[in-house]
This record gives structure tokens, C-alpha cells and sequence, in this order.
């Protein structure tokens, strides 16, 4: 992964010019720190991210309603998600992120379900807070089973007429007996769905963490899956791997998850955590109260995967274990490789540029890896610095006025609960060892002269495109026709162009093919009529 | 089971809506923007509503859709959105360039108060908005109406300000299509030609959100009501507004320059077909020729031929009103039984026009405005249908109940055809009715037992 | 369960043809009369064989099909149908006085060796064959060739009897459509018109088996070819010959009259279509409009943007060689694996064609000539597929083996728009291609477990 | 059904003479003994019928082949079916004829099958019987279980080539050890689909019926189903009402026929004829040989069906069956009169052509006189003067060329089987009272100058379409489409329209239905549009 990008750095260099030109004296000057050509050479390299998005810039970005209803919140299928605001917030995220879900025992299961408010004007005029209590009791009786939990979700005009939806939340909690969680997640909180993510965070941390009072242990080598959404099923193919083992997961957080899962949570042995950006709040939150470590995981690519579930049996230092998983891994290797080989012969030294959302743009890379295949342009929607720099940047970080409104929660260790799964010493050598408390960032593993473009906005990618005419773009739903307008294709990174598992070893095969198809597909070559050649 | 957890019994909601049958007005503003030439539709909000709309056309059009957002944040909520619309249109006008640029408002910037013509009015004033460039803005606040209103206010918008009244009649009607497919007015206008009619046809999305794979992608493609075309609306003849969503521009239009409308339900289906060249008959004065008539005796060919598998089905509807006014009226006329047909817009157009078409063939049909798809499955797990012709939501319905399912109308997030194959016009209803009679027959040949199993249909 | 008795071990067959693809020329020959305008198709034999072809025609268009017979009965057998023959000619003169006739012959009256010309030659003399009316026609013995050579000798007889070469050369083409749907012919004509070529489309079925419902039945529809363009076609610049089947008329116009010609596969799918542009661009030195450019950018930007659905999949094809030809290299050219691909008639062109075609990306496709659909079901018995495309009796194989089947070629006696809706042309491409997109999506959707349900596709 | 024709005498006239010029002449001098204005006051009124049609004339008819693999020999699903002849005989009589057939316990099932020789120029040169045998060898060797009879039906060329198929079949009857019959029922032979169903009688009387000698009696008040093809399940309808009046059925020609009863058939106590046009050679037969009486009985309409059940009842005279005759009557006629008085409101008075068959354009008008419909012409597509005028007809009926062809079996009673079922004084009785044995036809049903009109030409259908504009026509195929472009609806009463069953009371509802639908659909209202009316 480390090669050099073959566009050379002149031409890398004149790139970044020309995009840079195109813009506005002041836009310029912004976009400059955001458009970053990698340097291994020099320390601690910056760029800049989490930040405003001009005004008038087609941008990928969405905004914080997306980010916690939409990515971490929505999930939970057993759960009932209203969205207090105008109808479009809650048809918008209406199954569109493809978290698979299945129904368990007790058929509870309200995925396919919309649920909002529909404020209309006489409520923005006079308040909707007692429409939302209205509301909330009315999901809550016409269904039966209950639901195990009610989530409320403001949008943008919530905040602005003032809706009480956390006084809500608690009055009905008592009278329905049953938790309602609000989340003040209006879309103008932040920059991006980032500002989201964090509310999400904050919001099952109060509610749903640790209020299992009953159960107080899991036998086993116990694991939380975190920030993993399971789009196109690949949870389950890492559960797959990870019952071979012998890995029990107790929660994901989210895709396919379980509220009674999510308040046994804290008594996992170990939190993986896959999606840095949407879930390291909780992550750090769950370490500080419970003593629970956390390890930066990734399943996309098999050596990737490889690499990680080693760092697990490390964590658990058990030789069985690790016996267990040496044998998995020979085994799941050598089958996937197999299936590769064909794949790869027709896949090798093609290019990619990957723009997604605030980890596949750097989790991705290591399975392109796999294939043969360079990642000579990536970048995050909206991730923060330490996705591209490490989490070491984290002190470096100004908190600036967008972020300062969302809230930090002060976590102290549980007077009762707090219970490190490892001895001190052992987590003081692991911490050391960066097997857990650790993320790197996406910088470390871009070659020379690559190129990281944060929250690039559509005329960058025009650029880019003309000029490094990539094999293959992976990237997200309002870019994918334009790109493919350009006659490159493009694979969508965030809905997998409702194809998948991608993750662990048959996802690995499942996605070979899919780029196959894409960068080999036979309807390309038709872009051009005979005449025209 | 899909749905497993919808009871039957059917219990009154006084504020929470399941599964809606609608969304917000933006994308309808962002839609109809998206119909005129060189135009950058601009959500003025937080950036998410503008993601959402671009990101759920798309999914719709498998297209790419274009346009730009005034990204707020805290801030611009706090103070107010004119400083990011301000600098919105100075970063579209040195990246992109546009020739128009409409504007529409999110429920954010509508509760913030912002004042969009004085902004735009200021922008203009102070060079922000270069000489030539057009800007028209829509006020659509979320919280009034559905994807329809905003659709309709963007058209408006169209009117209020580029229509002009030189004084100088144009020999030529403006045809309003509605909310349809990009193939709907594509074929629209064949059919005005062929009718030997001059139009101009308003917002037009063909060439915009249908556009050839050629390897070069055109930011600005080429379809799309020119300005030029805009303008010359108020000179011309006559109107003929198609669908209530398109009234609105319709009689803006006969405020500010005087040109004289009519509100015909969308041409599908014969009679609404029929009524439509009628208008156009009477407000020209031409003849239809033999070509169109001919293809009005297909359609009735193929009503005629097929009528044994339509006749008595019962159907259940949900799309929006002038949608489902005039499906609902051709399948009366060809003899099958709308028995509930619903829409989550309020319409009282729709709810009266339907109880017209209904009231003598399909007396107890349920229909009902403002409704959602929750209330739709609960009607028909009381009593169920033969069809259900919605649009792709509809398919968790027919899963749950196992009922075959035409999809129609907006959005079609699943299948493709739609913005290729039209439903307006002879031709088009001949392509709705064939997809719905082959469906009805595709359930017919997986349900009858191999005994009966047919090889002539 | 359907066909279960069907083993799968295939043993090769000598003499047995079960579950046939294909049928017998004389309704080939008939289907190719009716592209004459006026005609009355003429059956020389027993009257089961004329009673056949009319219902079968009849359920294949739902339209009314006109053609008489010779009736014979044991005396005609005996001694010859020449009387017959006679009789039918007055008895059609008084009562139906058609423009033109064409007889085919049958199994039977070649069986006997009736000598048609002779016949006609002394019908024409002795006034039953009135001044100014054509007749003219082919030998379809039935126990030669199939439906599809009856077609081709039919059409060859058109140019046989009626071609001319005055000396004057006229600026157009010739274009032989091939055993083809009204639709396909009238989109060819229109695409020609688009591409400002002036043309002789023959056999011109178009407004002759699709016609309008107007309350009031033509014998004579106003379709067809008329004699005096067939006439003309002597004349002609050049002659494009699609598909195979229309090669035998192409071959014996540059005999009889020199007009040169080429074969090209039947314009369906990108490559194919490519070809035809390019041919008539060759041939008129034309340019390709605009229209017609963003059509095939259209059907390109279909093909980019469903790949993924239809790469990999296995498809078994059966029908008639040119089209198999033209659908064996569409699938390709999008991804799909044409595995099975097999026709009823006897012809190298397709044996050939389909190899050249699969040969690397489909290296171990079964390709054959002469075979039946007992056969491929075997076939699909051993390795099932993704997809069947087949005429209406692949019914019961997808029935039997569970395959979503898309209908294509003749005939399609269940379904309806085939009559309606071109496969010719990038338009038609895009047709079907959207059929078989969405046939394969219908079934993903069937078959996905409720967890994987997708709502975009 | 007594009731004047609404068309006025004069009318009708005028209508036929204008049907008549058009003709040549000679044609119009035969032709005008085939168009009757019906006269109830004229003793024996007769009508030309079973002639050849003339050559260039657009007609329904089709061929012998037609009426005997196609429609007597084919609905027998147990069976393989083989055309000997170029393909395309074989490939139309694929499953077109709808005769519905219930694959029994022992798997077989050939129905969807079409088996041909498919003969080439060099058979046809060189003689077809050696690629006749191999054929049926291999039908017999590519199945298993093996059929139960293997039928060889030739078509035109075959008997002019001179195949010897008779031979054949006995020579593979020996070899494969089950009956392989031949029919020679070759295109040209007869005028009409008649011939082809007096052939497949011949062939099924000498091969079949009887051939059970181990069976010795079948109990109870049994009965065979002739003439009844089971389209659209009919004889599934009239056996539910059979059944439920404790009448059993032995055999059914053929529809839903298996060969085994076939053999049976003979042990049947009376044979129940519902098309008598096909099937009365079997019953004649088969009342000489074993002294199994028949029934003309109409299963169409509930009066007929009333009336034809009550004959049987008569027939068995038994007080018991004759009760529960009359309670199940009582029954059906109830809730069948119940749901037909709704259509029949929006069907009362209206007008009806019928030109089917040779059993149908008789049997329907009592179905359209239940829904208070008027036929008001009528004729067959094949029939006899005896299924016009009645057998008292019969001996009138000259012999000519194309008749003499069509072999006449001898038929002697069985010297050991001959059984009449009830005794010789109850028999002549019945007789009498033309319970048994008799059929007199469509005529004495058609009221005071309706029409009959023998093999309908298309000329002639165009003319009184044109001068009567009847409500609804009954028709079939070919002409389905002209009569509906004239704008007016069309029911297929060969194939019901791919609907049915219309036998009995729930196809009497069922049929009423469709009739509605066609008579009263809307569609039919656009025919023209606003501005032309």
C-alpha cells in the first residue's frame, strides 16, 4: 500500500493548482489545507478536515440528522425512531442505508417502518411538543409487541422553536415505562453528519449503556462490534469469522443490533471498533466508565482482517485462542485467495480513487490492496483529523465554534461497575503495543504523492477525474452518475450499490467481482459509436 | 414477515404518520428547477436537505442531479442565512457558472425568517450577481404541503419572474406537463407537434434528467425551458395546465399577462387523453391528425383486447393526486374497481375528482387525501386487492400481502423505464396499461395449478 | 409438477421432435403476404393448415388475420388442386377483390406437384385473374425449412415477381426487415426517416396487424408495401438485408436487377444497431443526427448503469436464428453469458455467428441449430440458469425449472406488447433491455430473504 | 328460446338475399341451402350441412387432422401423442385446444408435450415409416414411466406417400407391448374437422373400449362422459354435480380421459353424449356391441342441465337417486339463480350470434336464454343436417364423395359382452319418450325467423354484423378480431376465452360474468373519440 501514486508529482502538483485556481481568493486559501499531497517524509503531516463547507460548493456532505438518525441510530430494528419535524427528514432515511436487520424471537422489528411528526405550519407557529407526546403514545399503542425502546430525533426547525424533546423524553419514559431517548440533532449542528454521530454517542450513552443492572458478567472471549452498520450483511460475515474462532459479540453498535444487546454492552471483555469517526466517542466513553479497552479494528480485506482479529487474540493473549484463529485465518486465507486469483489477473496496477464517508475511504484501500489495485486519491466526507493523522493529532485540534455546541459528556469510572478485563500491566503493554487505545489515521498508509482531498466538493472530482483518469472511482450516491457520465465507473461505498457482504474473506470475493464487473464490464466500450473513433 | 407488526385494526392518528405517502416541498422546487436550461437549482438550508434531494432524485433517475446548498450551520441559524446565501451565489457564479440559478427555501431559513428576494435583490445590487444571470427563488418551507406544493411554487416562481406580455400575441400555447417523468414531457411535446401545435412546454426535465452516456459529462445538459421560452409565455395563446399541481403557474400566468387557462387532469389514459386534444382543439382550431388517431385506436385496441383481465379487479392506488386522478379514471374505463386510492398530499381536487370518477362503478371505494401508506396496508389487510399500483414504497405492501404490484409514479427507486418510457398520451397509456394488464397476467400464470396452466392468454 | 417427466440424461434423437421450435413455412410465407398492402394471402391446401396459421397469427397479434384456402379434399389430393386453385380465385375476386394475391403452397399440394405458375399463368388468361391485379407465389413445402425459410421464400417472390429495373435509378434503399413484429418495422421506417433516408421497407406488416380499434373492420388495412414500391425496389441504391432471413430477396434483387446489398444482423442491442447506422452511412454517406446519437448514448447509459444486474448471468435462449444472433451478442455486449443458445431451424449463419460471438466470453456454450425445446430443458436440467429467454412456449420450462423467463421473438401468445413496442433500433434495444433488467430484478426481489429487501436497486 | 326473432322477417330476408349476390352464382345456389330463416311452422325444415366449402372462401373450418388429434384423441393425457407429418401439425395442435387434464398418481402426464416425426423433403421422397417407428421407439425409450398407449395420427402427405402407419402400429404394439394406434385422419380427407372425429372413434371403438376383460361390473349408477372435452374444466364442474347426486363417472371422452377408463368405459350402465357431432359413432357403437344406451344430454345453461340430469334419473329410476336429483337441483338452481339475477338485469333482451362447433352454437343457446339473451342466428362450423334438424334426419342424408371416404365400422353385438343395462321393455320405453337415443337438434330450439347459417363464411358474417348489430357474438379465433373491430364483443366458445369452466351452475355464473364484462365493459364506450361523435 505504500507505493508511490505512478502520476507523478508534477503532474500531482499542477493538479492541485488548477483545482485550487478555479475558486474564489478566499475559498483557495481554505481549500489549500483540505487538498493535501502525501509526503512520507514529513513528520506528523497536516490536513485540514471537520470544517465548514463554503456556502454554493456541491458538496457530499449531509448534516447531523443523517449522522445520528440516519447512520447510528436507526439501526436498532426493535426500536421505534421518531423524527419530530417536517415529513421529508423521515422519509429521507426511510431504509435508504441499507441496515440489515433481522427479526428476532419476540418479532419485533420496525425497520421498514417511517415514523415522524409531520410538523405542518400551526405547529412550527405554536410549538410541536405536545403533537410529539401525541405521537410517541400513539406508536407505542398501536403496536404489540412494544417496542423496546422509542428515539426521538429533532430536525432543524425543532431547535428554533424550542420543543422541549428531552423533557418529553423523560415524562414519557415514566409514563409509557419504557426508555424514550430524544436527540437534539438538528441538521445545522456541525459541519457535516459527524456533529450527529457524537449526539447519537452522548445519547445511548446516557440512556442504554449499563442499564442491564442485572447481568453482571459474560462468560468468554466477549466483544462488542462498534461502529459497524452492517450495509449489505457484512456484520454478519464477521460475525461469521468471529464465532469460528470463538468470539462471542455481545452488541453492534449498530447494524443488526439489539437494544437488550446494547445495555448488556459494558459487559463485553473488549470493544472493536470498525468506524473510527461515528463511534470512538463511545468507545473512549465506555473505557473511561467501565474499563472496557478498545481496538481499531478493520474486516474490509482479507490481510487487513487478518491483521486485526490477530490484534483480538493478542488483547486476549489465550493460546487456545490464538491457535483457534491462526487456524481460521489458514483456512478463510487460503479459500479467498483462491477465488481472488482470477479476479486479480484482470484487476492488477488499475487505479482508484476513493471518497467515502469517515473510514471506507481509508478501510477500503487495504482491500483494493487484495486486488492489485492503487489508491492514488482518497479522502473522507467528513471525517475529523485523526481519521487521516492518527488519533495522536488529537490534542493539535482547535475546538472551533461548530464543534463546541456539541456536547462533550464528563465520564468518570463507575463507582460499582468499572471493571478493566485485563490486568493494568497487561493494558499498559497492549496500550504500548497499539494493539488497543490506538488509531493511526489514513495518512500512514497513502504512498508518496498521493493525493488526500477532504470533503471534496464536485468541481475537484472534475478535475481529478480529467486529469488522473482513474480505472475506478468508489464513492456515494450524487456522485456516482457523474462520474460514471465520465465514462469511469463507480463503485458506491456507502450503500454498496446494494450489493455486499464486502467485509472479512467472502466479502472480499463478493466485492472482487464487483469491481470486476465494473472496471471490465463489456458496456463501457460501447461509450463510443464506431464512426466515432 | 415484511410488516409483520401492522395490526388491522384501523385506529384514528392525530399526530404521528407511519410510512408516509409524501415528503417535503424542496425536491419538488429542486425538480421543477431542474427543467429550465443552464439552471442550478439552490437549496437554501442545511446541507443535509440538499443531500437528500440530490441523492433521492438520483436514485430515481440513476442521473446525475446537480445543485448547491447554502450549508448552514449554528450560526447561519442563529443570525440568519444571508451571509451564506451571499456567499453561495459568489462561489456558484466562479465554479459554475449557471445561466439561472433558483433559489428554494428548507423549513430552516423559512422558521429563521430569511427574506430571499431582498438578498437576491442586494446580490444583484452589489455585482454578487453578475449582468445577465438570472435568479428566481420559491419559498418552500417543509412544513406546508408535500413535494407537490414545492413543485408547483417553483413553476410559479417561473411565472412571477421571467413571464413577460410584450403585447405582441404568440401563436402558441403554454403547456404546463406537472410532477411527471421526464419521458411524459418528452412525449408531451412530440404529441403537441404532431398535433402541429406551437408550445411551450414548462418546466421541461427532458434532455436534463435523461441524459445519453456519451463519456462527458455535461454539468449543464441540454434540455431544459430556455429563459428565452419563459419569457415568451406571457404572449401566448393560451394554457393548458395539466394536473392541479400545475394550476398555480397557470393562473399567475392569467394575473400577470393575461393569458387565458384551462386545468386538464394529466393526459393518461383515453379520456383524459381525449380531453387534452380536445383543449388543444379548442384553443387552436386544429385537427388531429390521422397518425394520432390512429394511435388512439391502439390504445382503444388494446382496452377492447384485453378488458377480460381488467374487468372487476380490485385495485389499490397511492401516488400523488393528478396521478392518481387520472389512473384512477383509466382504469374505470377499463372496467376495473379503484377501491381505495390514496395520496399524502392534501388535495381536495383529488378527493373530488376521484369521488366523480368512483361514484356509480366503485361506490364504497375508500379515498382518502393526507393518508399514508401504514393506513393503505391496514384498508387492504380489511379487504384485499387484486393490484396495487404505487409508487416504489408500495413493494413492502405487496410483499407482506402477496399482492403483484405496478409501479407507478414517483419515486420508482427499483426498476428502470420509467423516465424512458412514458405514460402521458395514447402512446404512453398504451405502456402503463400493457405493464399493468402483463402483471395481472404474471400473477395469473405463477397462482393457476399446472392443470390449468394457460399457454394462450 | 410441469414437464416432470422430462429426464435429465440426454440421449440423442434420431427421428423424434418433442416440444418443437419451430413450426412449418406456410405461415411464414402468409405473415410475409400480409406486409403487401391489399393483399389477400392465398393457402393452397387443405383448409386445416390455413385455419392454423390464421389462429395462431390471430393469437399472437390479436388482430384480425385475413387469408383464404383452397380447401381441398380427398378428390384434390387425387387429381391435383388445380380446379381448386381456379375456383379460389373467382370466388375471391367476387367477393373479396383484393389487390394482390399470394399463394403459398402446403405439405400437401407440393406433395402432388401442383405447378403454380402454370396455373396462374392460365388463370391470368382465360380472365379469372382480372386485368391489373398481381399475384404472385412461393413454393413452402412444409416439410423444408421452417416458418422462417416460408418468410424468406415469400419475400424473395415479391422481388421475383415484382422488382424492376427501369434504368433510372432512384435515390434509396431497399431495407429487408426480417420476420419481425409491425413494431419493429414501423420503428425501422422511423429511424430511417431519422437518418433522412428515403426507403423501401418490404415486407411491411406495420398498420396491418396492429391496427386501431375504430368500430369499423378493413379487410384491407392501409399498412403493407405497396406493389408499386416493390416495384421501385429494382431501382433502388442498395438493398439491407436484416438477419439471414432476408437474405434470399436481397440475393435475387441483385440478379434480377443489380442492386447491390449487404446482410447485417437484425438491428437490436448497441452492436448490432451500430452496424446498421454505419451501413446506411456507408451506403447514402449520410451523417447520424443528434436525436439519433442521444438514443444510443440513452441505451449505452442503460447498459453502464444496470451492469452489475445483468454481469455473470446465465442465460438459455431460444428462438429464431436472427434474432438469437442479435440477443446472443446484446447479452454480451452487457455482460450477461448467453450458455444455452439454440433454434429450431436448420442454419449455419447462427451456428456461426453465435460461436463468433461467445467464443471467448462464453467458450463452453452450447450452440445448436435443428433443436427443440425438449432438448434445451434438458440443458438447463443439468446446469440450471438465471434467466430464460424464449418465446411463449419456454412457459413451461420456467415454470418446470423455476427460471424468470423473458419473452422474446414468436411467437408470444400470452403477453402483450410485442406488436406495440419495438426491439429494433436503440430505442427497441432499450425496450428490451429494460424487460430483461427488470424481469432479473422481479426475481431478486422474489427471492430475497425480508432482512435483504432492498428498497433501491 | 321459443321466442320470434326481434329482426323483422322482412329484414332478415332482404339480409339474406344481399348475403347471396355477392356470391358467384353456382356458389350462391349452394350456399342458399345453407342459410335458413327458421320456420316452426314448416315440418321438417331442412338445412344443407357437412359440405365442402369452396375453395377461396374465407372460412372457419379447419381439417380432419384438427378434429381428431386435436380434438378427440389429444385431451387423453396419459398417453404420447405422435404426429406423423412435417412439424407444423404437430406444433398447432400444442395445447391450444385447452382441454385441462389432472395428472393421476402414477406421474404421467404428456399433455404439454408435442411429439412429431417433424418429416423432411427425403421422408417425404423415400417413405416416413422407418422414421415413424423410431420415433415412437424413442418416445417409448426416453420416458419412464412409459405411456399407457401411444397414438400415431397422420397428416396430408402421409397418405399420399403412401406410409403404411396401420401396419406399423400393430407391428410396435407387439414389440413394446402396449397399444400404439393409428389414426388416418390426413388433412384432406371429409370437409371439415367431422371426419377427423369419426376417424378417432373408429380407431378408439376398435383399440380401446373394451380391452379391460379382467374387469367384470363397476357398481352403482355409473355412467361415461362423451363429447365432453373438459375445456376450461367443464367436466370437472359437471362431475362435482354428478358426484354430488351419486352418480359415478367412468370415462370421459376425453377431456381429463386417461386410457385406463377408456378401457372400462363399456361397464358403464349408460353413456351421457354432450357433443353429438364428435362422439355418436362411440355411442352408437358401443350401444350395438355391449347395449350401453345413450343420453343426448346439455350440461350448458342450469335449465339444461336440469333437464339432462333429470333424464339420467329418469333413465336409472331409481327413487333415490331420482330425490337427490331433485334436492341437488333444488340447491344449485337457488344459489346459481341468486348470483345470476344481478347480470342478468344489465344482459335481459340483448342480442347474440352463434357460430361454433358442432354442439356448442345449440348447447349456449339455453345458457343465453338463462341470462335472457336472444340468439338470433346461429349455425355450426362443422356440423351435420342431424345436429340441425335431429336424427329423424339421418336417413335422409345422402352419401357423397367426401363422406364415402370416412370408414364405417361394422358393429355386431359382442357375443359375450353385450349387457343391456336395464331391462329391453324399460329400454323401449325410454326410447319412446326419447329419454335415450335420441337428439333433435338445434332447430326446434330456434324461434320464427332467427337464422341459421351453416359454415359461416366471412362474407357473411360481415353482412349480418353490418345489418343485425347483435349485442355479442359467439365465435372462435379467427374471427374473434374482425367481429370486435366492428365494435362488437366476441366470446370464444371453442376456448372459452382461456376462461370457464360455463358447464354447469357454477360455470353458468362464471359465464355470466364474462358475458357482462364484454357486453357492458366500458372500453367499448371510447370507441369513438368526443370530437368525432
Amino acid at each position: 500500500m505504500l507505493s508511490r501514486s505512478p502520476i507523478s508529482k508534477e503532474e500531482t502538483r499542477e493538479t492541485v493548482e488548477e483545482i485550487l485556481e478555479a475558486y474564489p481568493a478566499k475559498v483557495a486559501k481554505k481549500r489549500s489545507k483540505h487538498v493535501i499531497i502525501r509526503n512520507p517524509e514529513e513528520i506528523d503531516q497536516e490536513i485540514a478536515a471537520n470544517e465548514r463547507t463554503t456556502p454554493g460548493i456541491i458538496t457530499q456532505r449531509g448534516c447531523a440528522y443523517a449522522g445520528c438518525k440516519g447512520v447510528v441510530v436507526g439501526p436498532f430494528g426493535d426500536c421505534i425512531h421518531i423524527v419530530h419535524g417536517p415529513i421529508g427528514c423521515s422519509y429521507y432515511a426511510w431504509m435508504t442505508r441499507r441496515n440489515q436487520y433481522k427479526t428476532r424471537e419476540d418479532g419485533r422489528n420496525w425497520l421498514n417502518y417511517s415514523f415522524s411528526t409531520d410538523l405542518q405550519e400551526e405547529d412550527i407557529v405554536f410549538g410541536g411538543i405536545n403533537k410529539l407526546k401525541t405521537a410517541v403514545r400513539e406508536a407505542y399503542n398501536i403496536f404489540d409487541p412494544k417496542p423496546k425502546s422509542i428515539t426521538i430525533h429533532a430536525t432543524c426547525p425543532v431547535g428554533l422553536i424550542g420543543d422541549d424533546i428531552q423533557g418529553a423524553a423523560k415524562e414519557l419514559t415514566e409514563e409509557l415505562g419504557l426508555p424514550v431517548v430524544a436527540f437534539n440533532c438538528e441538521g445545522y449542528k456541525g459541519v457535516s453528519q459527524s456533529a450527529g454521530h457524537h449526539i447519537a454517542n452522548n445519547g445511548f450513552f446516557k440512556h442504554w449503556i449499563g442499564t442491564d443492572t442485572e447481568t453482571e458478567e459474560i462468560e468468554g472471549f466477549t466483544v462488542n462490534l462498534m461502529g459497524e452498520y452492517n450495509i449489505g450483511g457484512d456484520a454478519w460475515e464477521i460475525e461469521r469469522v468471529l464465532e469460528k474462532c470463538g468470539i462471542k459479540t455481545v452488541a453492534t453498535f449498530s447494524g443488526d443490533g439489539t437494544y437488550d444487546a446494547a445495555t448488556k454492552a459494558h459487559l463485553a471483555k473488549v470493544n472493536l471498533v470498525m468506524c473510527h469517526r461515528s463511534i470512538n466517542y463511545m468507545a473512549t466513553m465506555m473505557e473511561t466508565k467501565y474499563g472496557v479497552p478498545w481496538i481499531k479494528v478493520n474486516f474490509i480485506g482479507i490481510h487487513a482482517f487478518a491483521k486485526s482479529i490477530r490484534k483480538v487474540a493478542r488483547f486476549f493473549d489465550n493460546p487456545e485462542l490464538t491457535a483457534r484463529v491462526e487456524e481460521v485465518l489458514t483456512e478463510e486465507i487460503a479459500l479467498a485467495e483462491a477465488q481472488l486469483a482470477e479476479y486479480r489477473k484482470r484487476l492488477e496496477g488499475k487505479t482508484v480513487f476513493l471518497f467515502v464517508g469517515g473510514s471506507r475511504a481509508h478501510h477500503y484501500q487495504e482491500l483494493f490492496a487484495d486486488l492489485g489495485m492503487k489508491t492514488i486519491v482518497a479522502g473522507y466526507e467528513f471525517a475529523h483529523r485523526d481519521d487521516y493523522e492518527g488519533r495522536q493529532a488529537l490534542p493539535k485540534i482547535r475546538v472551533d465554534a461548530d464543534s463546541r455546541n456539541i456536547e462533550e459528556l464528563e465520564v468518570e469510572p463507575d463507582p460499582e461497575r468499572y471493571n478493566p478485563t485485563r490486568p493494568p500491566e497487561v493494558l499498559e503493554q497492549l496500550r504500548e503495543e497499539k494493539v488497543i487505545g490506538d488509531y493511526e489515521g489514513m495518512m500512514p498508509d497513502m504512498g508518496e504523492d498521493t493525493l488526500l482531498v477532504d470533503n471534496i466538493s464536485h468541481h475537484e472530482l472534475d478535475v481529478l477525474i480529467k486529469r488522473f483518469k482513474p480505472d475506478l472511482i468508489g464513492s456515494g450516491i450524487k456522485d456516482k452518475y457523474i462520474i460514471e457520465k465520465f465514462g469511469i465507473p463507480c463503485k458506491q461505498l456507502h450503500s454498496y450499490d446494494y450489493g455486499g457482504p464486502f467485509a472479512g474473506f467472502r466479502g472480499a470475493v463478493n466485492f472482487a467481482k464487483d469491481v470486476d464487473l465494473r472496471v471490465n464490464g463489456q458496456a463501457w466500450k460501447y461509450i463510443k459509436a464506431p464512426w466515432q473513433k | 414477515m415484511m410488516l409483520e407488526l401492522t395490526p388491522k385494526e384501523i385506529i384514528e392518528r392525530k399526530a404521528l404518520r407511519i410510512n408516509p405517502a409524501k415528503t417535503c416541498q424542496p425536491i419538488g422546487a429542486m425538480y421543477a428547477a431542474l427543467g429550465i436550461h443552464g439552471c442550478l437549482p439552490h437549496s437554501h438550508g442545511s446541507q443535509g436537505c440538499c443531500a437528500y434531494h440530490r441523492s433521492h432524485l438520483t436514485r430515481h433517475y440513476k442521473e446525475p442531479i446537480m445543485a448547491a446548498t447554502s450549508s448552514f450551520t449554528e450560526g447561519a441559524a442563529v443570525f440568519g442565512g444571508s451571509a451564506n446565501l451571499r456567499q453561495a451565489f459568489t462561489t456558484m457564479y466562479k465554479l459554475y457558472n449557471p445561466d439561472v440559478i433558483a433559489v428554494n427555501t428548507t423549513c430552516l431559513s423559512e422558521t429563521i425568517g430569511d427574506d430571499i428576494p431582498t438578498i437576491i435583490r442586494e446580490a444583484r445590487e452589489s455585482g454578487i450577481i453578475p449582468e445577465g444571470k438570472t435568479v428566481i427563488h420559491a419559498n418552500t418551507p417543509s412544513y406546508v404541503g408535500t413535494h407537490i406544493t414545492g413543485w408547483s411554487n417553483m413553476t410559479e416562481a417561473m411565472v412571477k419572474y421571467l413571464s413577460e406580455k410584450t403585447g405582441t400575441t404568440k401563436n402558441q400555447l403554454n403547456v404546463i406537463p406537472g410532477y411527471v417523468e421526464p419521458s411524459d414531457v418528452r412525449h408531451l411535446k412530440q404529441f403537441l407537434q404532431t398535433l402541429g401545435v406551437e408550445s411551450v412546454v414548462f418546466p421541461d426535465t427532458s434532455d436534463v434528467v435523461d441524459t445519453p452516456q456519451t463519456g462527458d459529462f455535461r454539468m449543464y445538459p441540454k434540455g431544459g425551458t430556455t429563459v428565452e421560452a419563459l419569457r415568451s409565455t406571457g404572449d401566448s395563446l393560451y394554457t393548458l395546465a395539466l394536473g392541479d399541481a400545475s394550476k398555480a403557474a397557470a393562473v399567475a400566468l392569467e394575473n400577470k399577462c393575461q393569458v387565458p387557462y384551462k386545468v386538464l387532469d394529466l393526459p393518461v389514459g383515453i379520456a383524459a387523453c381525449d380531453r387534452f386534444v380536445q383543449a388543444v382543439i379548442e384553443t387552436t382550431g386544429i385537427e388531429p391528425p390521422e397518425s394520432l388517431m390512429d394511435e388512439r385506436g391502439k390504445l382503444v385496441d388494446l382496452m377492447t383486447d384485453w378488458q377480460q383481465y381488467l374487468y372487476g379487479k380490485r385495485v389499490a392506488l397511492s401516488g400523488d393526486p393528478d396521478q392518481m386522478v387520472a389512473v384512477t379514471e383509466f382504469l374505470v374505463s377499463c372496467g376495473a374497481k379503484p377501491v381505495y386510492v390514496i395520496t399524502g398530499t392534501v388535495s381536495p381536487y383529488f378527493v373530488t375528482r376521484c369521488k366523480e370518477i368512483l361514484k356509480d362503478w366503485v361506490p364504497d371505494a375508500v379515498i382518502r387525501d393526507n393518508a399514508d401508506l401504514f393506513y393503505l396496508h391496514q384498508l387492504i389487510k380489511n379487504k384485499p386487492v387484486d393490484l396495487l399500483i404505487s409508487n416504489v414504497y408500495g413493494k413492502y405492501i405487496a410483499r407482506a400481502e402477496d399482492i403483484p404490484l405496478v409501479r407507478y409514479g414517483w419515486p420508482i427507486l427499483d426498476r428502470v423505464g420509467h423516465s424512458l418510457f412514458p405514460s402521458f398520451g395514447y402512446r404512453g397509456s398504451m405502456h402503463l396499461l400493457c405493464n399493468i394488464i402483463n402483471t395481472i397476467l404474471e400473477r395469473k400464470d405463477r397462482d393457476d395449478p399446472d392443470e390449468v396452466f394457460e399457454l394462450v392468454l
